[in-house]
This record gives structure tokens, C-alpha cells and sequence, in this order.
């Protein structure tokens, strides 16, 4: 089956992005597609490569990174929740004249519209949130 | 190939101390383009979306509530209210503001948006659904 | 000696505000802030909750909070009197300490 | 037809679990993860309102999120089921939709 | 001028769920340095955190809760949990893990650093404090 | 009297920083000093200048910003929670083997101490958080 996965809660703060990497880690295993992962509210903070999580924890953004590469997992990042909260790549740092973007590499940021498409072309859609 | 599907997005959370029922009203707005069949869900502390008189100049927090009453040019007209949220917090239908669309299948006649619904209409229309969104 | 509580969630959706009536002393101000404002409401679930410690509590709600959630008087209980930001610092400064339920 | 809800927030902090077992329909699956797993805990204040909805609804927690937090099957009632990450998967691809209760 | 002020951190969410239970110890462990009066309140969710057999493997997030158990070194020997708190969750003092200190004023005698009172008398340690940390 | 803050929730995703900053201007008019913000938590993420909020909204890194200038208040931002969460001066940065920094001007990190010491220094103190 095709499964959508939607984060809403930020890194490390809450459970909702450890949770889905779990998840999504053994519906790939059992055989199950995961096409796309869209990262709204905080969960766009997910996507920033500048975080550095103590030796001993998991790196969240890395995992993420790691898994999508290995399955071609489309990771969007919303661009209305990410301008908000501080989340630019290289062309939005550009466009919005910022000195500075903090994207990872693997996450991608497009809009809403990528919700409700995951909505429409999956069989199921799995939120983990606050 | 074109699917419409029975999208419902549900919404649990008062407004402004979270930000969660603004941003699921622009999931809402983007949403319609799409031209699914959509529904929204207001129960719990989610009827709180929906009551009048907002204003919020003294918290420096841009108030979204007109935003509700712009639904209806998007296509979006069925929202559900639970009766009982609204009992458990002291509210009747009175402290909701008026939202109204216009239907094209009517000669234009303008009927209201929101319609209060008991708890179990709620779970069949929960039942009843392809996506379910939860803000 | 007494404490200024701070309640800014929904008393419908968490349990801060009964745990915080259920902490309080006799003389303490409680002041809900932010969604914590709905716990002033009458007619609720929770509104004879509130009432019980309006004697032995000080139970204020913040207006401009209040008034951003269309949360006018009349649906409020009489037990539970307002201030505005400016009130605010008052309670804090005339409190001995301030404990946020958060 | 029929749904599979996820609950991830503790029952004594929140209404989303009470709020979900008020709404799923006979036939749905609840699956409690992250705090949430505490919804299976024997002799608590919600227990009851939990095994009431035992006879028409499953009930599971996500195993992983109970051991983390120390909640063996001793502690928990015996209505409520327990799967791994791959039973959750099983559970959304069975049921319907997923519904989370957030 | 030493100041030595009365400092209590209230601890009313469950572990891992969410970062506060961490990011409070964090700071009840550099708070320790400044020789202050601390104690640490565990009410409502908060007496989670202090359940024995965690383990956090399967969820691939750190288990801290041994950390609990190092606090007597850092001079954090006042651990009050809410007797309610255990009771409304199913629970009692066996369920926790056990936490001790060495008591330098009772020639090192080992002693246990959590100590269940009941409502009232939380409530009366929270009156009695100079500064509230609440997570 | 002097007033100490914590702040412990993100900017936009809940209303923390919003209410701690009309109650830090009323203490100020009203005569009080508060000699500094600490933001713990989410609350590490008011500090990004990358944020772009749409033009109708409030700037709340900017408002803080702003404020802190006017009434010499330290913005502390706590390291340990920067970190995980992707926030960084540009010494931290450089430390770190990062090739961007996010922190806006008025904002510092350092430890946790400052929080303690602002407890022990301050008349009173508010937390505003989630």
C-alpha cells in the first residue's frame, strides 16, 4: 500500500518525529511505500541541518535524511509554516533576502498543495503530531 | 484519472493560544482548490474556533475568525459543530457567528454553513470519510 | 505570604486548572491567562469547579486574553473579576512568588 | 468499514483519549502510542471509562512507547492489546483511515 | 552577599512524550552548583518520570531515568511525589524506582530522597518557596 | 522590583512569547526593571532571524529585539536547548563545523546558570510557556 506520513511537532521537543521514523521505517520493511513525508506546524523544524543533538541522542534530521535517500522518500517541508518559524533553503534565503538558510539536505520546501496531493494519490495517511 | 475524495478536517483546539486552528484553516483554503468533497469537524475545545465577537487588538495576535465567513466562496459549506462540546462549555448555537454560503444547485439561495450535530452524527460522519486531518 | 497562579491552557482540554484550584491556598490569586481563559465560563463543565474556590481564592482572567476569544462578561461568572496586562505586573509584584501551571 | 484512532497524549493530562473513545464507532481500533500508552494502566481514574469500550472497539498500545516508559503488561488491564511498530502498520493498512487524536 | 533562596521545580509531564521532564533535570543539575535550597515536586504526570524498569530501546530516544538516581551527589536529596498523583494513575511507592543519599549531617547514613506527601501537604511546600520552576 | 522571565514555548506555534512580551512592556512602564528574558525549551526558537511571518502578522523576533534595546534587557537564549533545536551564533557555529548561524542581534546564548542566577537576582519571576 501507499502510506502518507504528516509530522506537526518539532524535533526532540516532542515524540511525533521519532515516532514516525519508526513507523515509516517498518512499513519499507514490510513492503509498504511511503511516498512522501510532509513536515507542517513545527514539525518543519525537523528539517534544519544547523541542529547539533548531544553525542549520546539520536540525530533526528540525519535519520530522516539517511531514510529517504535509501527509499526515495519526497521530504516536503510546508513553506507557510517554515517562513514563520525560521526554515529558508538556499532560493527562499534569496528571495527573502536573508544572509543565511538552514534546510538539510533531503528535505525540500513546496506547499500545501503537497498535503492534500499525499491525501488524494495514498491509500492511507498517518499523522503524528501534538 | 480524477479522484475526489471525502476529506475531513478535524478541529479540537481553541484559537490563538496554539496555533494550530489558523493553520489548519490554511490547509482548508489551499485544500479547496483541489476539489475534493470536504467537511469540517468542530468539537471539543475546536467549537471555541467559531464563537463571535473576537477581537483581539490587546493580545498583538492577528485575528482570523472573518476567515470562516469566506469558506463558502471556496466551496467549503459543511461544518459540523458538535451539540455536546458546546453544552460541556456553557455555548449555545447563538454564540457562534453566522457563516452563510451561496448555493449554485438553488437558484443562488443563501443557506447556512454550520450545522450543530449530536455526538453519534459526529462519529458516523467521522465514519463516513477518506482522509481524515487532525489539527 | 502568598502566590500568584498562572493557567493558560483550556481547563476542557488539560488538567492545569483543577490541579492548580487543588494546590492553591487559602488567599492565593489565580490568574487565567491565554486559552485558560475559557475557565471562566458559566454554565460549563468545570464552572462549578472554579465557583467552589472563589471564596478562599482570588480568581482573575486577563481581558485582552478574554477578549481576543469573544469571552465578553455575560458569559463569564460573576466569581471571577479581570485585569489587563498592567494588572498583571500588579498581582506579580503583590504576590510573593508566581507559579505557572503549565 | 472502519477506523483506526491513534491516541498519544496522556488520559490524566488530556481529554483526547476520553474524547476518542466517546467518538470511534463499534468495530474501530485504538491504538494508544507515546503518552498515550498510560490509557492502559489498571486501577487508574479513567481505567473504567477504557475497559467500558473493551467489548465493542480493540484496544492495543504501541509496546515499544510502554516499555520506554516502564509500564509492563502486570501494570496494565488485560482488555488492552499490545503490538510493535509492525503491528501498527498491519493496523493502519487494515482499517480504512486513520484518525489521530491529537 | 550569599544569597541562599528556596527553589522548587514542579515536574507535572511524563517522560519522553515530550522534552520537559529531560530539560528539567538539565537544569536541576547546573541549579545544584549555585548551593541553593532545592527541592523538586512530582505531581500529576510528573510522577512518571520516576516509574522503575524504563527502557527506551525500542523507541530509539535516551532513557534518563537513571539520572534520577545521581541527584544525591549533586546535594538534591528532597524529592516530593504527590500520594494522589500515584493513586488517580493506578500506582504506589513500589512502582518507583528507588533513590537515595548519603546524609553527611548522620555520618553518611544512606537515606531515601523520595519522600510521597499528600496533597495538602504539597500544596504547603509550594507556599513555602522563594522561586518556582514549573516544566 | 525586579522581574525575571522565562520563556518557554516556540514564537507563533503558541502564545508564550506573545503574552510575556505585552506583560514584560507593561512592567516596564509601569517602572519595574527586567533586567533579562531567559528562553528555555521551543522558547530558544524566538532567537532565529531567519523568520519571515506574512506582512499582517506580528515580527516577534523583531518585537523582542526591538524591546531589549530600548530597555537594556539580556536575551538570553539557553545553549543546551539551542543545540538540539538547530540554533546558533556564529562562534557556536564555528565551533560546531556549521556553515550557517541563525541568531538575531539582541539574542546571546550561554548556559543555564543564567536562569538559576536570574532567580536568585530578581524580585520575582514569570514563566510563560505551554
Amino acid at each position: 500500500m501507499k502510506i502518507g506520513v504528516v509530522i506537526s511537532e518539532g524535533p526532540y521537543t516532542h515524540q511525533a518525529a521519532d515516532s514516525a521514523y519508526n513507523f515509516v521505517k517498518s512499513a519499507i520493511a514490510k513492503g509498504h511505500e511511503v511516498p512522501r513525508v510532509f513536515f507542517y506546524h513545527d514539525g518543519v523544524n525537523v528539517s534544519t541541518r544547523l541542529s547539533v543533538p548531544p553525542q549520546d541522542e539520536r540525530n533526528i534530521q540525519i535519520n530522516w535524511t539517511t531514510l529517504a535517500k535509501e527509499h526515495d522518500i519526497d521530504l516536503v517541508v510546508c513553506i507557510a509554516a517554515a517562513q514563520r518559524r525560521g526554515l529558508l533553503d538556499e532560493n527562499e534565503a534569496k528571495r527573502q533576502g536573508k544572509d543565511a538558510n538552514n534546510i538539510a539536505d533531503g528535505f525540500r520546501i513546496s506547499g500545501l498543495g503537497q498535503l492534500i496531493e499525499m491525501g488524494i494519490q495514498t491509500d492511507r495517511l498517518v499523522t503524528f503530531g501534538d | 484519472m480524477s479522484v475526489t475524495k471525502k476529506f475531513l478536517y478535524v478541529n479540537r483546539k481553541a484559537p490563538y493560544g496554539t496555533i494550530y486552528a489558523l493553520e489548519s484553516l490554511e490547509v482548508v483554503l489551499i485544500g479547496a482548490a483541489f476539489e475534493q468533497d470536504v467537511s469540517l469537524a468542530f468539537l471539543d475545545d475546536g467549537v471555541f474556533q467559531l464563537t463571535k465577537g473576537q477581537d483581539t487588538k490587546g493580545i498583538g495576535v492577528k485575528n482570523f475568525s472573518p476567515t470562516f465567513r469566506a469558506l463558502g466562496d471556496y466551496e467549503v459549506t459543511k461544518l459540523y459543530i458538535e451539540q455536546e462540546s458546546l453544552d460541556e462549555r456553557g455555548l449555545t448555537k447563538d454564540d457562534l457567528q453566522e457563516i452563510v454560503y451561496e448555493d449554485e444547485d438553488d437558484d443562488w439561495a443563501e443557506k447556512p454553513s454550520i450545522r450543530v450535530v449530536n455526538r453519534a452524527e459526529m462519529a458516523a460522519i467521522m465514519a463516513d470519510q477518506d482522509v481524515v486531518l487532525s489539527f | 505570604m502568598s502566590t500568584l497562579h498562572t493557567v493558560n491552557k483550556s481547563p476542557f482540554a488539560t488538567d492545569a486548572l483543577l490541579s492548580c484550584l487543588n494546590h492553591c491556598s487559602d488567599g492565593d490569586a489565580v490568574l487565567m491567562i491565554e486559552d485558560g481563559v475559557y475557565g471562566a465560563l458559566a454554565n460549563s463543565r468545570i464552572s462549578k469547579a472554579v465557583q467552589a474556590r472563589a471564596g478562599s481564592v482570588t480568581l482573575l482572567i486577563l481581558g485582552p486574553d478574554a477578549q481576543a476569544r469573544g469571552l465578553n462578561s455575560d458569559k463569564c461568572l460573576s466569581d471571577v473579576g479581570r485585569v489587563d496586562y498592567d494588572g498583571f505586573v500588579d498581582l506579580v509584584t503583590q504576590h510573593d512568588r508566581t507559579q505557572a501551571w503549565l
